[in-house]
């Protein structure tokens, strides 16, 4: 299945790029899932996720738990805390 | 009739009395205004701007769903809230919140609780660039900020 | 240096965004600034004006302490508050309070406190005139706004 | 002594002016002694203090308590509980 991922502030300057869309492997069923296999894709991904617990998730655009299921979202934002207001 | 919260988000600047009247004019039954403006702060003078960045589409859905809370739990009467996005000078507005009941609690209340919400789960992030030139860092979030969300619980 | 609140009694209508300007215009230190404006409601339908009588010097005087009082517990940076007497048509302004503070909490908590104090302490009275000619009868105090003050003990 | 009393609200409307200067008795001491001494002063008086408890006094434009002692105030408020805001 292919998804779109899209990263913001500091996830997306360690990434190197605003979004990019990939193939979930098939062994990647969870939101923790797939911060585990994305940090295993290079030093930037490293860098980005390297404590994957303050990470932030959204599935099309709705904030869900790292132990939340993948299911058919299309979209999946990944970002630190947020710090707006 | 169902009452949804108005939701903007944007770069350029906002006026607060074309808010207030958008939710009060021609009608007799409000009896409370409260607003919040939010502005950023030159840090005894070693900022130079905010930038302020965003997930489209996200924000606005998400500052929606706060606005639906506040106004279903304080009985409002009417919700705004504006969020700018982009570079944002010392003295500058960032954003605003106009909530309006017929007491003052509820208006109050309703300000207060879409402000904590709106800190903690809008997806905006801050960073801060130095008047000493410096790149700029992200602004770290704040465990007061997680905090301050647990008083509506 | 010491911040004075500004207090004023008038029968004229007021401009909040002159009032935000006057607190905030060329400062680069405050954060949140929390606007309270109460407005006469129509009562369904039943009520053709509110009439506000005051007792001029005390008013002003009365207002002026719980302001100073405000500042210093939530450490304000600035606090304005208008009262208006005489005869207020529904959906007009009676009331105003802006408070300015370096953080959200302390702005909000700054002007709900000036409005509980001010509620229940500053010497003013409202008198209902119906939209049946009715020759109007004093507003009776609520023990709502009474225990209103209690919070802040 | 010689003191401004003013009245407001239903207070004044029942009294039925807006203020007065009255010698004050020597017996009277307190904000309590002045009240109970306007209600035997005619039937307006009566009607505006028939319940004390609930009249509010102020001494030279600060709030006082029934048992405060007058001293030397000048100017005595008399009114209702307040309802502006």
């Amino acid at each position: 299945m292919t998804v779109k991922l899209v990263y913001f502030a500091w996830v997306r300057e360690r990434i190197g790029k605003p979004e990019e869309e990939i193939d979930l492997p098939d062994d990647v069923k969870t939101v923790r899932d797939l911060l585990s296999h994305l940090k295993t894709q290079g030093d930037e991904y490293e860098a980005a996720l390297q404590y994957p617990e303050v990470i932030r998730v959204a599935l099309d655009q709705e904030h869900v738990e790292h132990n939340e299921k993948i299911g058919s979202a299309r979209e999946i934002g990944i970002f630190p805390p947020m710090t707006g207001g | 009739m169902t009452i949804v919260p108005l939701i903007r988000v944007q770069a350029q600047d906002f006026d607060i009395r074309a808010e207030i009247d958008a939710l009060t004019g021609g009608r007799h039954d409000i009896g409370a205004v409260v607003t919040f403006t939010g502005l950023c702060r030159d840090e005894q003078g070693t900022l130079s701007a905010l930038e302020l960045e965003h997930y489209p589409g996200m924000a606005e859905a998400e500052m929606r769903r706060i606005g639906r809370s506040a106004i279903e739990r304080f009985a409002l009467l009417g919700l705004t809230a504006i969020h700018r996005y982009g570079r944002i000078a010392p003295g500058e507005n960032i954003v605003l919140v106009v909530a309006t009941a017929p007491h003052r609690q509820a208006a109050f209340d309703g300000a207060n609780f879409m402000m904590d919400f709106l800190k903690t789960a809008a997806p905006f992030w801050k960073k801060e660039h130095g008047t000493n030139g410096s790149a700029g860092d992200w602004v770290a979030a704040k465990d007061a900020d997680d905090r301050a969300r647990e008083k509506w619980r």
